[in-house]
């Protein structure tokens, strides 16, 4: 590690370009704004690309660059300006800088003829800045400020639509959500700091290695730990407790969607947990949260995806619960199964987002699945693409999705936080997945185009309050500065500005799959080796402090091949259900279009419950929302606010007053009065000194 | 000397010594009308006994005979007391003046002082604040004249009563400071001192002058205002003008008829006693005198009273001649002479005297 | 051989009458007088102190004895400044008196809010 | 004994004129009770051995202060006092205060009169004038200035007053 990669322009590119965009977009044409937005984060991408050239393929230890003036320095705690780039972070920052460029590209086209186009660049630049100084951060300090940073830009990006209140709504329920999880980062940050003096990824997994702990830190401050950093992932990263901002967040433009919701800010949850995995290792019982909280999500997002009528809200239940599976992994201590599901689902996911983004530009802002049809035969390049997404998430065998979600399934099952019950549901989840993207694919290529035509049902009215809400707006004006789109009739299909980058997505959601390749088929699951070093930390339980009887410790240097035998095995259930899924979807929406409303009409009960989300948010507003609201009012406005502080002004004021009203009468003119107030004076004088003198 | 012998020998000298001085006062009346008479070229009280000596006697039972009349709407209380609080204030300043060393009658010596104390050893102390207590009588004095015009309810006598005491309260000022001159040559306030340190003869540059060492010498000027301001205390002629007859009828004490006018009238002549005895006793030396060797023993002690006498005598004489020659004041002539004049000058006299006092020293 | 406290009960009594009279007469000038009343009672417990002092030498509390005739001195400051404030107030009174026709405290209240 | 019975008479004296200056309803009469008042405080002063001081008082007080005062009543002629319900918080505060207080501070006299001790006569050259003179002219020189300046004031005060406007 001999060269100085000078990691921190990576980061700085994107800023500086945001700032230009910012700065001087209102002056810039949309071309240059763009030109600007592009070129930096292509630079971006290039620099990380020869960082990660050069160091390829990153020996044991991760290559550390701190920059020279230190950033904050407390008594001994300092937090260094320190980069770290290894095996982990060498594929996150591809990912991020790659999958960005090519959604920059996209968004070239997407957003022409939106109005603030130099706003959208220099938020999308911002976010890129932040999500690099995110990964590439060698401290959890700095990576909290990438982290706050993402979600600051996340916040941005789906209000980008200001006006509409449904886009400001979301915006601020994500921040919020975030916040409450970067809470519990933050509690997390503070226990490592108290038990490892230090925040750096070297010093404080460098101490668990070595075993010297302080003598109080033992099972139950790293289970803490643990499940703080798991909190504040489920926050990032929507899971169980706090996923509900994502389905809202898709007011923003499609891209953003793509982008923040899909490929990136999302995984920063994962990508954190799987950075701390010496300290999750060594908290077994965090481990088996972690797991439970993945799996739940995961069949409890895909159940929400089966009702959805939006094509997008179906895609972000979808990325809901595929990070359900990401978390699953690393519940199960299968870090680079995670990571390698979290390249994969980068790829298809975006694919997927931009691909609904180019059919909804085809069909003038439409975005409710039932008034779309037929549109194969009008947009054939991207029903092709849409299609490879759809079978990769899916999980069919050729494809990126299906070797990570197996390795995913595969280690669940071997894993001894996971077992064979997480893998059962983590079948039927793939099974669901499977049947609400053909379900998806189906109504929107096959049949024919309803646009406009169909009263929409009472399904649409059932729909969630603000879903339908955007919904409704969403058809009117979705935003969409014009109408001539819409105008001009004819589904026509996206200009190749937006094409090139849903080929080249599709091209990496088919490779992406083979850089994993498990032993049994013949692969050497390369992404596997690759990440080795990263995990080899040696998590062999400290001295002194004993695993709690009954739970074994997993020492992840066990080698994974003696599982040979039940591969073969795990991967044909899962394509089975893959397949099940494909066929009732081909069943319900290709060859007989009217099962759907009988099935509904049957279980109407549970697929209202279904369609509204199990009013989760609903819950939430009664339990959280509503009380805080109906606190701050009448406690904190009514009683502090007015009681309290203007109380005690204006009772200053009155009392004041009132003794005022009173020494006036005092100065009756009369003499005598003046007499008596002279004589009493005196008399309370030598009485305090006749007291005086007695008690002394 | 137990306090029985010391009561009795007190009660004598007081009876004495009032005795004396009401006779005297009496006897000055007839004098002043003698004198005046013989100044203004006619013969004065004649009828009433040998040269009319016996005139006083005929107006003390006049007084006392005619009728007791009091006005009405008048403050009877202060209307009776007035006189009385003039005559006593003026008599309770005899106490203090010494007439002579001392003498013993049937063995028993004691000072020809009322408040004279003859001690064991044979000293002779008296009030060692006897100056103070004069001015101060005097001072009280001032209520009799005041209250008497205030009482009678009439607009003379008020008017009368204001001018008189507002006179009296400004010439005392100047009576007490021009005394200071004599206090600082003496050194302290009791009269006996004063008199015994004026025995003796001024020596002036060291050979003996034989001038007699009285204060009149150097306290000229002390003395020339305490006659004045005396006379003013008095409210003798020149600045009698509260009862002069010819401007507000008789000034304060018009109401007032028989034994309180008399008691008024004595209390005039008493004051003028005493200012004669003060003079005397301070810048005549007192009871100081030549004294002849051939007098028998009792005659011997009683020569300095009779040089005292002659003193006293003189100065009544004085009050008179000047009665009889001078015209009345103005009333704001009066006031502006005693504030403008004789007070700066009694000032001036005391820094000179504390100065050459002080360079002698 | 007087106690000393009877001085003092002397002085307070004298002293709380002229309180009573500052308090109660309606007459400017008597209202005046009974504070030359409080004045000379404050004197008389000047003097007795000074007489007992001289019998019993105390010390100040910063240490150097007392010296008993200040009582005295203290007498004849109070009496300087009683005169001057009777001057005074008796020139104010007269004044009073030229404007307002009356010596009655009650009628004298123009400052009455 | 004889000190202790003349302190007694004249200190009835004393306050039977207090008292009388209290009751009398013309000022001249509370005038005069003063002046008597002021006379038998100089006799005190006389029997606590301040003769200068005694000689003051009846020189200063009542042969100065007391006829101004006496001037002043007769000059004015206003008569006797009438009775008008002046401020009530006078009576019911002032003199119960008053009342409480001299009765406090008598209480604690009488208590602590034996911890005191006595007053008597004293030795002959305790009041007399050159010792108050010394302390006077010496110790006391600053306020016997300062006072001075104020007697001038005062008399500067009381001329502006009293002159008759125009």
């Amino acid at each position: 590690m001999t060269k100085n990669l000078y990691l921190w322009v990576i980061p700085l590119l994107p800023l500086v370009g945001a700032a230009i965009n910012g700065l001087f977009g209102r002056r810039f044409k949309n071309a240059m704004v763009s030109a600007v937005a592009l070129l930096f984060t292509a630079a971006s991408f290039g620099w990380a690309a020869w960082a990660v050239w050069t160091l390829w393929p990153g020996g044991d230890k991760p290559y550390i660059e701190a920059l020279s003036f230190p950033w904050i320095v407390a008594g001994n705690f300092s937090a260094p300006f320190g980069f770290y780039l290894d095996q982990l972070s060498m594929i996150m920052v591809l990912v991020v800088t790659g999958v960005g460029f090519l959604i920059h590209i996209y968004s070239v086209g997407y957003m022409g003829h939106e109005g603030g186009y130099y706003r959208f660049f220099s938020y999308l630049n911002l976010f890129m800045f932040f999500m690099l100084t995110l990964v590439l951060a060698n401290n959890y300090l700095l990576m909290f400020v990438g982290w706050e940073g993402v979600g600051l830009a996340s916040y941005l990006l789906i209000g980008f639509f200001f006006l509409k209140d449904s886009a400001a709504n979301a915006g601020k329920k994500a921040f919020i959500v975030n916040r409450i999880g970067d809470f519990a980062f933050l509690i997390g940050m503070f226990l490592i700091i108290q038990h490892f003096g230090s925040l750096n990824y070297d010093s404080v997994f460098g101490k668990i290695a070595e075993g010297h702990l302080s003598p109080e830190t033992g099972w139950g401050v790293f289970t803490v730990i643990g499940l703080c950093l798991m909190f504040g992932a489920a926050g990032k990263s929507a899971q169980v407790p706090l996923y509900v901002w994502l389905p809202d967040a898709m007011e923003g433009p499609t891209p953003v969607s793509a982008l923040i919701h899909a490929a990136t800010m999302v995984t920063a949850g994962i990508y954190m947990i799987a950075r701390s995995h010496a300290i999750f290792n060594l908290a077994p019982h965090a481990l088996e949260i972690v797991a439970i909280i993945g799996c739940l999500t995961a069949i409890f997002a895909a159940t929400m995806g089966l009702a959805q009528t939006d094509i997008k809200r179906v895609l972000a239940y979808s990325t809901v619960s595929q990070l359900g599976y990401m978390v699953l992994a690393c519940g199960a201590a299968a870090y680079a199964a995670g990571i390698f599901h979290l390249m994969t689902h980068a790829f298809f996911k975006a694919l997927l987002f931009l691909g609904a983004g180019s059919v909804i530009h085809a069909i003038g802002g439409e975005q409710d699945m039932r008034r779309m049809g037929g549109l194969r035969t009008k947009i054939p390049i991207t029903f092709w693409v849409m299609t490879i997404a759809t079978f990769a998430i899916a999980g069919f065998p050729p494809f990126a999705g299906f070797f990570s979600k197996d390795e995913i399934l595969g280690s669940v099952y071997h894993s001894p936080y996971g077992g064979p019950v997480l893998w059962a549901i983590g079948i039927v989840t793939a099974g669901l997945t499977s049947f609400y993207m053909f379900r998806l694919w189906f109504m929107t290529f096959f049949g024919e185009l309803r646009l406009g035509s169909v009263d929409i049902g009472e399904e649409a009215h059932a729909a969630s309050a603000p879903a339908q809400a955007g919904h409704g707006a969403a058809s009117g004006s979705h935003g969409h500065a014009d109408d001539e789109s819409h105008g001009h009739g004819g589904v026509h299909e996206s200009p190749w500005v937006m094409l090139g980058p849903l080929v080249i997505l599709a091209v990496l959601s088919v490779v992406g799959g083979w850089v994993g390749v498990p032993q049994f088929m013949g692969g050497h699951n390369e992404i596997e080796h690759f990440l080795a070093p990263v995990m080899q930390y040696p998590t062999v339980a400290a001295e002194g402090s004993q695993a709690p009887p009954g739970v074994r410790v997993l020492d992840p240097t066990s080698a994974p091949e003696e599982r040979t035998t039940g591969e073969w095995l795990l991967a044909g259930t899962s394509v089975f259900a893959a397949a099940f899924g494909l066929f009732f979807a081909w069943l319900l929406y290709y060859k007989r279009p009217e099962l759907p409303d009988r099935i509904t009409a049957k279980m109407h009960g549970i697929y209202t419950m279904v369609l509204h989300k199990y009013y989760v948010d609903e819950g939430y507003g009664a339990i959280f929302v509503k009380p805080l609201l109906a606190l701050s009012t009448a406690v904190l406005w009514r009683g502090v606010d007015q009681g309290i502080i203007d109380g005690l002004v204006n009772g200053a004021g009155t009392t004041s007053k009132g003794i005022g009203n009173e020494l006036r009468r005092m100065q009756s003119g009369n003499i005598r009065s003046y007499a008596a107030w002279v004589a009493i004076g005196g008399a309370a004088v030598l009485a305090y000194m006749v007291w005086l003198g007695v008690t002394k | 000397m137990d306090t029985k012998t010391f009561l009795i020998i007190a009660v004598i000298k007081i009876a004495l010594v009032v005795f004396i001085m009401l006779t005297g006062v009496a006897y000055t009346t007839w004098l002043e009308r003698k004198l005046i008479g013989r100044i203004q070229n006619r013969w004065g009280p004649t009828r009433v006994g040998p040269f009319g000596l016996l005139q006083p006697l005929a107006d003390g039972i006049k007084f006392i005979l005619k009728e007791d009349m009091i006005p009405d709407n008048v403050h009877r209380g202060l209307f009776i007391l007035a006189p009385m609080l003039a005559l006593a204030m003026s008599l309770i300043s005899i106490a203090v003046i010494p007439f002579g060393e001392t003498i013993t009658i049937a063995g028993h010596t004691t000072a020809l002082q009322i408040s004279g104390v003859t001690h064991v050893d044979g000293g002779i102390s008296d009030i060692n604040i006897g100056l103070l207590i004069i001015l101060g009588v005097t001072s009280i004095g001032v209520y009799g004249v005041a209250l008497a015009g205030w009482s009678s309810n009439s607009k003379y006598s008020l008017l009368g009563s204001l001018r008189a005491s507002a006179q009296m309260i400004s010439y005392e000022l100047a009576l007490g400071l021009s005394l200071v001159g004599i206090l600082l040559l003496s050194g302290t306030l009791s009269l006996r001192e004063i008199v015994s340190s004026q025995s003796g003869t001024w020596s002036l540059a060291g050979h003996d002058t034989h001038v007699p060492h009285w204060f009149i010498f150097p306290q000229i000027i002390g003395f020339f205002i305490y006659l004045l301001a005396a006379f003013a205390e008095t409210n003798r002629i020149p600045f009698d003008l509260p009862e002069a007859e010819t401007e507000l009828v008789a000034g304060y004490h018009t109401e007032y008829s028989s034994m309180k006018f008399a008691m008024f009238f004595m209390a005039e002549y008493v004051n003028m006693f005493t200012v004669a005895c003060l003079a005397s006793l301070l810048f005549f030396g007192g009871w100081h005198g030549p004294h002849f060797s051939f007098l028998p023993a009792i005659a011997q002690s009683l020569l300095p009273v009779v040089w005292f006498a002659l003193k006293v005598f003189f100065f009544i004489f004085l009050y008179i001649w000047i009665r009889g020659t001078l015209p009345r004041f103005r009333y704001d002539q009066l006031m502006a002479f005693g504030w403008k004049f004789l007070l700066p000058l009694a000032i001036a006299n005391i820094i000179v005297t504390s100065l050459i006092v002080a360079w002698r020293a | 051989m007087i106690p000393l406290s009877w001085y003092l009960i002397l002085s307070a009594i004298l002293f709380s009458l002229g309180v009573f009279g500052f308090l109660l007469k309606r007459n400017i000038i008597t209202i005046f007088m009974s504070i030359e009343l409080m004045l000379n009672a404050v004197n008389l417990s000047f003097v007795a102190f000074a007489n007992y002092w001289n019998t019993h030498p105390r010390a100040l509390p910063s240490g150097d004895p007392i010296v008993p005739l200040s009582g005295h001195v203290f007498v004849f400051f109070v009496m300087v400044v009683a005169a001057a404030e009777a001057a005074v107030g008796l020139a104010i009174i007269i004044s009073v008196f030229r404007t307002r026709e009356t010596l009655n405290v009650d009628r004298v209240n123009l400052l009455k809010l | 004994m004889v000190h202790q019975v003349l302190f007694i008479v004249f200190g009835l004296i004393c306050v039977a004129g207090a008292i009388n200056l209290l009751v009398q309803r013309h000022p001249i009469n509370s005038a005069l009770s003063l002046v008597v008042v002021m006379a038998s405080l100089a006799l005190i002063y006389l029997l606590l051995g301040a003769e200068f001081v005694a000689a003051i008082q009846v020189i200063v007080y009542a042969g100065a202060i007391m006829v101004l005062f006496v001037f002043v009543i007769m000059l004015l002629n206003a008569g006797a006092e009438e009775r008008t319900r002046g401020s009530r918080i006078a009576l019911f505060v002032g003199v119960p205060a008053t009342v409480v207080l001299a009765g406090t501070v008598g209480w604690l006299l009488v208590h602590g009169s034996a911890r005191l001790g006595g007053v008597s006569i004293g030795s002959s050259d305790f009041g007399e004038t050159h010792a108050i003179a010394r302390l006077l002219f010496r110790d006391f020189l600053l306020p016997f200035e300062i006072t001075s300046v104020l007697i001038l004031i005062a008399i500067m005060g009381a001329v502006v007053l009293g002159k008759r406007e125009g």
